[in-house]
Protein backbone atom coordinates (compact mmCIF):
# COMPACT_ATOMS: atom_id res chain seq x y z
CA UNK A 1 0.00 0.00 0.00
CA UNK A 2 1.02 3.18 -0.31
CA UNK A 3 2.79 5.27 2.75
CA UNK A 4 0.22 7.92 2.48
CA UNK A 5 -3.74 7.83 2.35
CA UNK A 6 -5.95 10.70 2.41
CA UNK A 7 -9.67 10.56 1.78
CA UNK A 8 -12.79 13.13 2.28
CA UNK A 9 -16.01 11.13 2.12
CA UNK A 10 -19.68 11.39 2.88
CA UNK A 11 -19.77 7.71 3.95
CA UNK A 12 -18.51 6.16 7.32
CA UNK A 13 -15.51 4.77 7.52
CA UNK A 14 -14.18 1.66 10.01
CA UNK A 15 -11.68 2.74 11.83
CA UNK A 16 -10.78 -1.38 12.57
CA UNK A 17 -10.41 -2.03 9.18
CA UNK A 18 -7.74 1.37 8.25
CA UNK A 19 -5.28 0.40 11.18
CA UNK A 20 -5.55 -2.99 10.10
CA UNK A 21 -4.09 -1.54 6.45
CA UNK A 22 -1.48 0.34 7.92
CA UNK A 23 -0.22 -2.43 9.92
CA UNK A 24 -0.52 -5.01 6.64
CA UNK A 25 3.00 -5.85 5.59
CA UNK A 26 4.56 -3.45 8.08
CA UNK A 27 6.75 -5.00 10.26
CA UNK A 28 9.19 -2.61 11.37
CA UNK A 29 7.36 0.10 12.58
CA UNK A 30 6.12 -0.68 16.19
CA UNK A 31 3.99 2.07 17.04
CA UNK A 32 0.56 2.97 15.88
CA UNK A 33 -1.01 6.58 17.22
CA UNK A 34 -4.38 7.16 16.04
CA UNK A 35 -6.66 10.08 16.92
CA UNK A 36 -10.44 9.42 16.35
CA UNK A 37 -12.88 12.38 16.60
CA UNK A 38 -16.60 12.00 16.71
CA UNK A 39 -19.57 14.40 16.92
CA UNK A 40 -20.74 15.63 20.61
CA UNK A 41 -23.77 15.86 22.05
CA UNK A 42 -22.87 18.83 23.37
CA UNK A 43 -21.09 21.80 22.80
CA UNK A 44 -20.45 25.25 24.88
CA UNK A 45 -23.00 23.73 27.19
CA UNK A 46 -26.06 23.68 24.26
CA UNK A 47 -27.50 20.48 23.31
CA UNK A 48 -26.28 19.59 19.56
CA UNK A 49 -28.43 17.49 17.50
CA UNK A 50 -26.23 17.14 14.39
CA UNK A 51 -23.61 18.77 12.61
CA UNK A 52 -23.06 19.66 8.91
CA UNK A 53 -19.18 19.59 7.09
CA UNK A 54 -18.95 21.69 4.23
CA UNK A 55 -15.43 21.91 2.73
CA UNK A 56 -13.57 23.02 -0.27
CA UNK A 57 -13.10 20.26 -2.48
CA UNK A 58 -10.44 20.75 -4.46
CA UNK A 59 -8.19 22.53 -1.95
CA UNK A 60 -8.73 20.01 0.84
CA UNK A 61 -6.93 16.81 -0.15
CA UNK A 62 -4.12 19.34 -1.19
CA UNK A 63 -4.14 21.12 2.16
CA UNK A 64 -3.86 17.73 4.33
CA UNK A 65 -1.48 16.75 1.72
CA UNK A 66 0.63 19.83 2.82
CA UNK A 67 0.51 19.05 6.54
CA UNK A 68 1.25 15.56 5.71
CA UNK A 69 4.72 16.72 4.14
CA UNK A 70 5.56 18.72 6.76
CA UNK A 71 4.93 16.03 9.41
CA UNK A 72 7.37 13.57 7.28
CA UNK A 73 9.88 16.16 7.20
CA UNK A 74 10.15 16.42 10.85
CA UNK A 75 9.27 13.14 12.13
CA UNK A 76 10.40 9.56 10.86
CA UNK A 77 6.83 7.88 9.74
CA UNK A 78 5.99 4.79 8.28
CA UNK A 79 2.54 5.04 6.88
CA UNK A 80 -0.23 7.85 7.82
CA UNK A 81 -3.82 7.84 7.62
CA UNK A 82 -6.49 11.06 7.11
CA UNK A 83 -9.64 10.67 6.71
CA UNK A 84 -12.10 13.58 7.34
CA UNK A 85 -16.02 13.00 6.66
CA UNK A 86 -18.78 15.74 5.24
CA UNK A 87 -21.78 16.16 5.03
CA UNK A 88 -24.67 15.81 7.84
CA UNK A 89 -23.34 14.27 10.65
CA UNK A 90 -25.78 13.02 13.95
CA UNK A 91 -24.49 12.87 17.73
CA UNK A 92 -21.82 10.08 17.56
CA UNK A 93 -20.99 9.50 14.66
CA UNK A 94 -17.34 9.79 13.33
CA UNK A 95 -16.03 12.66 11.96
CA UNK A 96 -12.05 12.39 11.55
CA UNK A 97 -9.53 9.90 12.09
CA UNK A 98 -5.74 10.51 11.94
CA UNK A 99 -3.32 7.08 11.96
CA UNK A 100 0.21 7.31 11.91
CA UNK A 101 2.67 4.35 12.50
CA UNK A 102 6.33 4.57 13.32
CA UNK A 103 9.33 2.94 14.70
CA UNK A 104 9.61 5.20 17.16
CA UNK A 105 6.35 6.04 19.69
CA UNK A 106 7.37 9.39 20.15
CA UNK A 107 7.52 10.53 16.71
CA UNK A 108 3.80 8.68 15.90
CA UNK A 109 2.78 10.80 19.09
CA UNK A 110 3.93 14.14 17.83
CA UNK A 111 2.85 13.53 14.10
CA UNK A 112 -0.52 12.42 14.89
CA UNK A 113 -0.96 15.54 17.18
CA UNK A 114 0.60 18.06 14.87
CA UNK A 115 -1.50 16.80 12.25
CA UNK A 116 -5.04 17.33 14.17
CA UNK A 117 -3.54 20.56 15.12
CA UNK A 118 -2.86 21.76 11.77
CA UNK A 119 -6.17 20.29 10.08
CA UNK A 120 -8.02 22.22 12.74
CA UNK A 121 -6.31 25.57 11.21
CA UNK A 122 -5.81 24.93 8.07
CA UNK A 123 -7.15 22.57 5.82
CA UNK A 124 -10.56 23.79 4.48
CA UNK A 125 -13.40 22.29 6.48
CA UNK A 126 -16.22 24.05 7.92
CA UNK A 127 -18.84 23.02 10.74
CA UNK A 128 -22.64 23.84 10.82
CA UNK A 129 -23.97 22.92 14.48
CA UNK A 130 -27.54 21.76 14.08
CA UNK A 131 -29.64 22.62 17.43
CA UNK A 132 -33.11 22.37 18.69
CA UNK A 133 -33.34 25.91 18.40
CA UNK A 134 -31.36 25.91 14.74
CA UNK A 135 -28.39 26.07 12.78
CA UNK A 136 -25.28 27.64 13.66
CA UNK A 137 -21.58 27.92 11.68
CA UNK A 138 -19.21 27.35 14.92
CA UNK A 139 -16.55 30.22 14.84
CA UNK A 140 -12.58 28.54 15.42
CA UNK A 141 -11.61 27.84 18.58
CA UNK A 142 -8.55 30.71 19.82
CA UNK A 143 -7.48 27.37 21.76
CA UNK A 144 -6.78 25.55 18.47
CA UNK A 145 -5.07 28.47 17.16
CA UNK A 146 -2.35 28.92 19.86
CA UNK A 147 -2.05 25.01 19.86
CA UNK A 148 -0.83 25.04 16.04
CA UNK A 149 1.09 28.16 16.97
CA UNK A 150 3.13 26.09 19.22
CA UNK A 151 5.11 23.84 16.84
CA UNK B 1 -11.12 36.43 -16.31
CA UNK B 2 -10.86 34.15 -13.01
CA UNK B 3 -13.36 32.17 -11.14
CA UNK B 4 -14.17 32.79 -7.43
CA UNK B 5 -15.97 30.66 -4.71
CA UNK B 6 -17.31 31.17 -1.70
CA UNK B 7 -17.75 28.74 1.08
CA UNK B 8 -19.78 28.17 4.54
CA UNK B 9 -20.92 31.17 6.54
CA UNK B 10 -20.01 33.60 3.55
CA UNK B 11 -21.71 31.45 1.10
CA UNK B 12 -25.02 32.11 3.05
CA UNK B 13 -24.30 35.64 3.72
CA UNK B 14 -23.46 36.44 0.13
CA UNK B 15 -26.61 34.01 -0.91
CA UNK B 16 -22.96 32.89 -3.82
CA UNK B 17 -21.38 29.93 -4.18
CA UNK B 18 -19.39 31.10 -7.16
CA UNK B 19 -18.97 33.47 -9.78
CA UNK B 20 -17.29 34.58 -12.70
CA UNK B 21 -15.28 37.87 -12.61
CA UNK B 22 -14.27 39.59 -15.83
CA UNK B 23 -11.71 42.25 -14.84
CA UNK B 24 -8.33 43.28 -15.88
CA UNK B 25 -5.26 41.67 -14.41
CA UNK B 26 -3.34 41.09 -12.15
CA UNK B 27 -4.60 42.80 -9.37
CA UNK B 28 -3.77 42.11 -5.63
CA UNK B 29 -6.35 39.68 -3.81
CA UNK B 30 -7.17 43.25 -1.78
CA UNK B 31 -7.88 44.38 -5.13
CA UNK B 32 -10.10 42.17 -6.71
CA UNK B 33 -12.13 42.04 -3.11
CA UNK B 34 -12.51 45.81 -3.52
CA UNK B 35 -13.54 44.77 -7.16
CA UNK B 36 -16.37 42.22 -5.79
CA UNK B 37 -17.71 44.98 -3.41
CA UNK B 38 -18.00 47.89 -5.93
CA UNK B 39 -20.05 45.32 -8.26
CA UNK B 40 -22.45 44.13 -5.10
CA UNK B 41 -22.11 46.92 -2.35
CA UNK B 42 -24.30 44.66 -0.06
CA UNK B 43 -21.35 42.16 0.52
CA UNK B 44 -18.80 45.33 1.85
CA UNK B 45 -19.53 44.23 5.39
CA UNK B 46 -18.85 40.19 4.72
CA UNK B 47 -15.40 41.21 2.89
CA UNK B 48 -14.42 43.99 5.49
CA UNK B 49 -14.28 41.25 8.24
CA UNK B 50 -10.47 41.14 9.11
CA UNK B 51 -11.16 37.01 9.85
CA UNK B 52 -11.58 36.13 5.88
CA UNK B 53 -9.38 33.74 4.81
CA UNK B 54 -8.29 33.86 0.99
CA UNK B 55 -7.09 30.84 -0.97
CA UNK B 56 -5.87 31.30 -5.01
CA UNK B 57 -5.47 27.82 -6.71
CA UNK B 58 -6.05 26.10 -4.10
CA UNK B 59 -3.39 27.65 -1.88
CA UNK B 60 -4.12 29.99 1.11
CA UNK B 61 -2.73 33.39 0.60
CA UNK B 62 -2.45 37.17 2.07
CA UNK B 63 -4.04 40.29 0.82
CA UNK B 64 -0.63 41.50 -1.22
CA UNK B 65 -0.91 38.03 -3.28
CA UNK B 66 -1.12 38.79 -7.57
CA UNK B 67 -4.32 37.17 -9.06
CA UNK B 68 -3.65 36.22 -12.71
CA UNK B 69 -5.89 35.02 -15.71
CA UNK B 70 -7.58 32.05 -15.20
CA UNK B 71 -7.06 31.66 -11.50
CA UNK B 72 -9.06 30.61 -9.18
CA UNK B 73 -9.93 32.41 -6.47
CA UNK B 74 -11.90 31.33 -3.18
CA UNK B 75 -12.73 33.42 0.24
CA UNK B 76 -14.10 32.03 3.28
CA UNK B 77 -14.37 32.00 7.32
CA UNK B 78 -11.62 30.77 9.41
CA UNK B 79 -12.00 26.78 9.06
CA UNK B 80 -13.19 24.56 11.83
CA UNK B 81 -12.76 20.95 10.69
CA UNK B 82 -11.37 18.02 12.64
CA UNK C 1 -19.09 0.57 31.99
CA UNK C 2 -16.33 1.49 34.21
CA UNK C 3 -14.52 4.29 33.25
CA UNK C 4 -10.57 2.56 33.56
CA UNK C 5 -10.59 -1.09 32.48
CA UNK C 6 -6.97 -2.39 32.68
CA UNK C 7 -6.31 -6.15 31.63
CA UNK C 8 -2.84 -8.12 32.07
CA UNK C 9 -3.33 -11.35 29.96
CA UNK C 10 -1.62 -13.70 27.47
CA UNK C 11 -4.34 -14.04 24.96
CA UNK C 12 -4.54 -11.31 21.58
CA UNK C 13 -7.10 -8.71 22.37
CA UNK C 14 -9.37 -6.96 19.67
CA UNK C 15 -7.98 -3.30 19.75
CA UNK C 16 -11.40 -2.21 17.58
CA UNK C 17 -13.26 -4.19 20.02
CA UNK C 18 -11.93 -2.33 22.88
CA UNK C 19 -12.31 1.27 21.46
CA UNK C 20 -15.72 0.35 20.87
CA UNK C 21 -16.34 -0.10 24.36
CA UNK C 22 -14.70 3.33 25.26
CA UNK C 23 -17.35 4.59 22.95
CA UNK C 24 -20.40 2.84 24.28
CA UNK C 25 -22.92 5.15 25.92
CA UNK C 26 -20.53 7.84 26.09
CA UNK C 27 -21.99 11.22 23.52
CA UNK C 28 -19.83 13.74 25.38
CA UNK C 29 -16.32 12.42 24.88
CA UNK C 30 -15.61 13.58 21.47
CA UNK C 31 -11.64 12.83 21.14
CA UNK C 32 -10.29 9.09 21.48
CA UNK C 33 -6.44 9.13 21.74
CA UNK C 34 -4.68 5.62 20.80
CA UNK C 35 -1.58 3.78 21.65
CA UNK C 36 -0.58 0.51 19.67
CA UNK C 37 2.42 -1.57 20.20
CA UNK C 38 3.18 -4.46 18.19
CA UNK C 39 6.81 -6.73 18.52
CA UNK C 40 8.73 -5.04 15.41
CA UNK C 41 11.11 -7.45 13.49
CA UNK C 42 14.64 -5.41 13.86
CA UNK C 43 15.86 -4.20 17.19
CA UNK C 44 19.05 -2.54 17.25
CA UNK C 45 19.67 -3.62 13.88
CA UNK C 46 18.88 -7.26 15.12
CA UNK C 47 16.53 -9.75 13.53
CA UNK C 48 13.86 -10.81 16.06
CA UNK C 49 11.63 -13.65 15.89
CA UNK C 50 9.94 -13.46 19.12
CA UNK C 51 9.24 -11.39 22.48
CA UNK C 52 9.08 -12.91 25.99
CA UNK C 53 7.43 -10.81 28.50
CA UNK C 54 7.42 -11.73 31.58
CA UNK C 55 5.95 -9.51 34.65
CA UNK C 56 5.27 -9.64 38.15
CA UNK C 57 2.13 -10.52 38.74
CA UNK C 58 0.35 -9.04 41.73
CA UNK C 59 2.20 -5.65 41.31
CA UNK C 60 1.34 -4.79 37.47
CA UNK C 61 -2.34 -3.67 37.66
CA UNK C 62 -1.75 -1.26 41.23
CA UNK C 63 1.31 0.05 39.41
CA UNK C 64 -0.55 0.55 36.28
CA UNK C 65 -3.81 2.29 37.98
CA UNK C 66 -1.39 4.57 40.08
CA UNK C 67 -0.15 5.87 36.81
CA UNK C 68 -3.68 5.91 35.76
CA UNK C 69 -4.80 8.34 38.76
CA UNK C 70 -1.79 10.75 38.23
CA UNK C 71 -3.07 10.88 34.84
CA UNK C 72 -6.70 11.58 35.85
CA UNK C 73 -5.77 14.69 38.15
CA UNK C 74 -3.52 15.97 35.53
CA UNK C 75 -6.49 16.06 32.80
CA UNK C 76 -10.33 16.17 32.62
CA UNK C 77 -10.21 12.85 31.07
CA UNK C 78 -13.64 10.31 30.51
CA UNK C 79 -12.59 6.40 29.77
CA UNK C 80 -9.49 4.70 29.71
CA UNK C 81 -8.02 1.15 28.80
CA UNK C 82 -4.90 -0.08 29.27
CA UNK C 83 -4.08 -3.90 27.64
CA UNK C 84 -0.72 -5.12 27.89
CA UNK C 85 0.49 -8.97 26.87
CA UNK C 86 2.65 -11.37 28.54
CA UNK C 87 4.06 -14.69 27.53
CA UNK C 88 5.68 -15.32 24.12
CA UNK C 89 4.61 -13.06 21.62
CA UNK C 90 5.48 -13.07 17.30
CA UNK C 91 6.80 -10.53 15.53
CA UNK C 92 4.20 -8.66 14.42
CA UNK C 93 1.88 -9.40 17.77
CA UNK C 94 0.20 -6.85 19.78
CA UNK C 95 2.28 -6.24 22.85
CA UNK C 96 0.24 -3.23 24.61
CA UNK C 97 -2.55 -1.31 24.00
CA UNK C 98 -4.02 2.25 26.09
CA UNK C 99 -6.71 4.41 24.77
CA UNK C 100 -8.03 7.63 26.44
CA UNK C 101 -11.20 9.44 26.03
CA UNK C 102 -11.90 13.34 26.32
CA UNK C 103 -13.98 15.74 25.42
CA UNK C 104 -10.90 17.67 24.87
CA UNK C 105 -8.27 16.17 21.91
CA UNK C 106 -5.03 17.85 23.34
CA UNK C 107 -6.20 15.94 27.15
CA UNK C 108 -6.43 12.62 25.54
CA UNK C 109 -3.34 12.97 23.50
CA UNK C 110 -1.08 13.97 26.52
CA UNK C 111 -2.83 11.08 28.94
CA UNK C 112 -2.42 8.84 26.45
CA UNK C 113 1.41 9.64 26.07
CA UNK C 114 1.75 10.58 29.89
CA UNK C 115 0.46 6.49 30.22
CA UNK C 116 3.03 5.41 27.91
CA UNK C 117 6.13 7.15 28.90
CA UNK C 118 5.25 5.86 32.78
CA UNK C 119 4.18 2.42 31.78
CA UNK C 120 7.74 1.88 29.84
CA UNK C 121 9.87 3.15 33.60
CA UNK C 122 7.57 1.98 36.26
CA UNK C 123 5.19 -0.71 35.65
CA UNK C 124 6.86 -3.89 36.33
CA UNK C 125 7.30 -5.53 32.79
CA UNK C 126 10.64 -7.21 31.17
CA UNK C 127 10.90 -8.35 27.79
CA UNK C 128 13.51 -11.04 26.70
CA UNK C 129 14.28 -10.91 22.93
CA UNK C 130 14.75 -14.32 21.23
CA UNK C 131 17.04 -14.70 18.02
CA UNK C 132 17.99 -16.73 15.95
CA UNK C 133 21.61 -16.76 18.12
CA UNK C 134 19.77 -16.98 21.38
CA UNK C 135 17.50 -15.19 23.94
CA UNK C 136 18.46 -11.69 25.67
CA UNK C 137 16.77 -9.67 28.00
CA UNK C 138 16.22 -6.00 26.77
CA UNK C 139 17.96 -3.33 28.49
CA UNK C 140 15.76 -0.16 29.72
CA UNK C 141 15.89 2.77 26.81
CA UNK C 142 18.00 6.21 28.15
CA UNK C 143 15.38 7.97 25.78
CA UNK C 144 12.56 6.18 27.85
CA UNK C 145 13.85 7.40 31.14
CA UNK C 146 14.25 10.99 29.75
CA UNK C 147 10.59 11.17 28.37
CA UNK C 148 9.11 9.93 31.37
CA UNK C 149 11.27 12.83 33.66
CA UNK C 150 10.35 15.51 31.49
CA UNK C 151 6.30 15.04 32.64
CA UNK D 1 9.63 -13.80 58.08
CA UNK D 2 9.19 -11.83 54.74
CA UNK D 3 8.80 -13.66 51.14
CA UNK D 4 11.60 -12.43 48.63
CA UNK D 5 11.01 -12.83 45.10
CA UNK D 6 13.23 -12.41 41.83
CA UNK D 7 12.52 -11.29 38.27
CA UNK D 8 13.78 -11.76 35.00
CA UNK D 9 17.24 -11.45 34.54
CA UNK D 10 17.86 -11.40 37.80
CA UNK D 11 15.83 -14.25 38.62
CA UNK D 12 17.80 -16.23 36.26
CA UNK D 13 21.02 -15.07 37.47
CA UNK D 14 20.43 -16.27 40.85
CA UNK D 15 18.42 -19.36 39.50
CA UNK D 16 15.48 -18.55 42.04
CA UNK D 17 12.22 -17.13 41.84
CA UNK D 18 10.87 -16.83 45.12
CA UNK D 19 12.24 -17.63 49.36
CA UNK D 20 11.23 -17.40 52.59
CA UNK D 21 13.67 -15.31 54.44
CA UNK D 22 13.75 -15.80 58.67
CA UNK D 23 15.50 -12.88 59.92
CA UNK D 24 15.17 -10.17 63.01
CA UNK D 25 13.13 -7.38 61.65
CA UNK D 26 12.37 -5.00 60.90
CA UNK D 27 15.49 -4.35 58.30
CA UNK D 28 16.30 -1.52 55.52
CA UNK D 29 15.99 -2.86 52.05
CA UNK D 30 19.84 -2.60 51.74
CA UNK D 31 19.95 -4.78 54.90
CA UNK D 32 17.61 -7.36 53.25
CA UNK D 33 20.15 -7.21 50.70
CA UNK D 34 22.94 -7.81 53.02
CA UNK D 35 21.25 -10.95 54.70
CA UNK D 36 20.70 -12.78 51.40
CA UNK D 37 24.73 -12.08 49.91
CA UNK D 38 25.66 -13.64 53.68
CA UNK D 39 23.37 -16.31 53.02
CA UNK D 40 24.74 -16.85 48.99
CA UNK D 41 27.82 -15.40 48.97
CA UNK D 42 27.86 -16.16 45.11
CA UNK D 43 24.68 -13.12 44.99
CA UNK D 44 27.21 -10.40 45.37
CA UNK D 45 27.44 -9.24 42.04
CA UNK D 46 23.95 -9.12 40.95
CA UNK D 47 23.09 -7.63 44.61
CA UNK D 48 25.22 -5.05 44.22
CA UNK D 49 24.22 -3.76 40.94
CA UNK D 50 23.44 0.27 41.50
CA UNK D 51 20.62 -0.72 38.67
CA UNK D 52 18.55 -2.99 40.89
CA UNK D 53 15.14 -1.96 41.50
CA UNK D 54 13.38 -3.15 44.89
CA UNK D 55 9.92 -3.42 45.85
CA UNK D 56 7.99 -4.23 48.89
CA UNK D 57 4.27 -5.13 48.69
CA UNK D 58 4.27 -4.33 45.32
CA UNK D 59 5.38 -0.49 45.56
CA UNK D 60 8.43 0.91 44.65
CA UNK D 61 10.40 1.99 46.88
CA UNK D 62 14.69 2.76 47.67
CA UNK D 63 17.10 1.46 49.93
CA UNK D 64 16.48 3.19 52.94
CA UNK D 65 13.00 1.96 53.41
CA UNK D 66 11.86 -0.23 56.47
CA UNK D 67 11.01 -4.29 55.90
CA UNK D 68 8.49 -5.34 58.45
CA UNK D 69 7.61 -8.54 59.39
CA UNK D 70 5.08 -9.98 56.75
CA UNK D 71 6.24 -7.76 53.87
CA UNK D 72 6.60 -8.74 50.29
CA UNK D 73 9.82 -7.54 49.21
CA UNK D 74 10.95 -8.39 45.28
CA UNK D 75 13.97 -7.65 43.26
CA UNK D 76 14.12 -6.77 39.76
CA UNK D 77 16.30 -5.00 37.04
CA UNK D 78 14.96 -2.23 35.41
CA UNK D 79 11.74 -2.64 33.43
CA UNK D 80 11.04 -2.70 29.99
CA UNK D 81 7.50 -3.62 28.68
CA UNK D 82 5.36 -1.16 26.48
Amino acid sequence: MNDVSISIQEHDFNFADELEKLEQDNQQDGAVVSFLGRVRNKNLGQQVTALFLEHYPQMTEKSLQQIVQRAQQRWQLGRICIIHRVGLLAVGEKIVMVAVTSQHRSDAFEATQFIMDFLKVEAPFWKKEVCEEGEKWLSPNQTDVDKAAQW
Amino acid sequence: MIKVSFFAALREQLNCSELNLDIALPLTVAQVKAALISQQPQWAGSFNNVLLLSAVNHQMVDDKYNVNDGDQVAFFPPVTGG
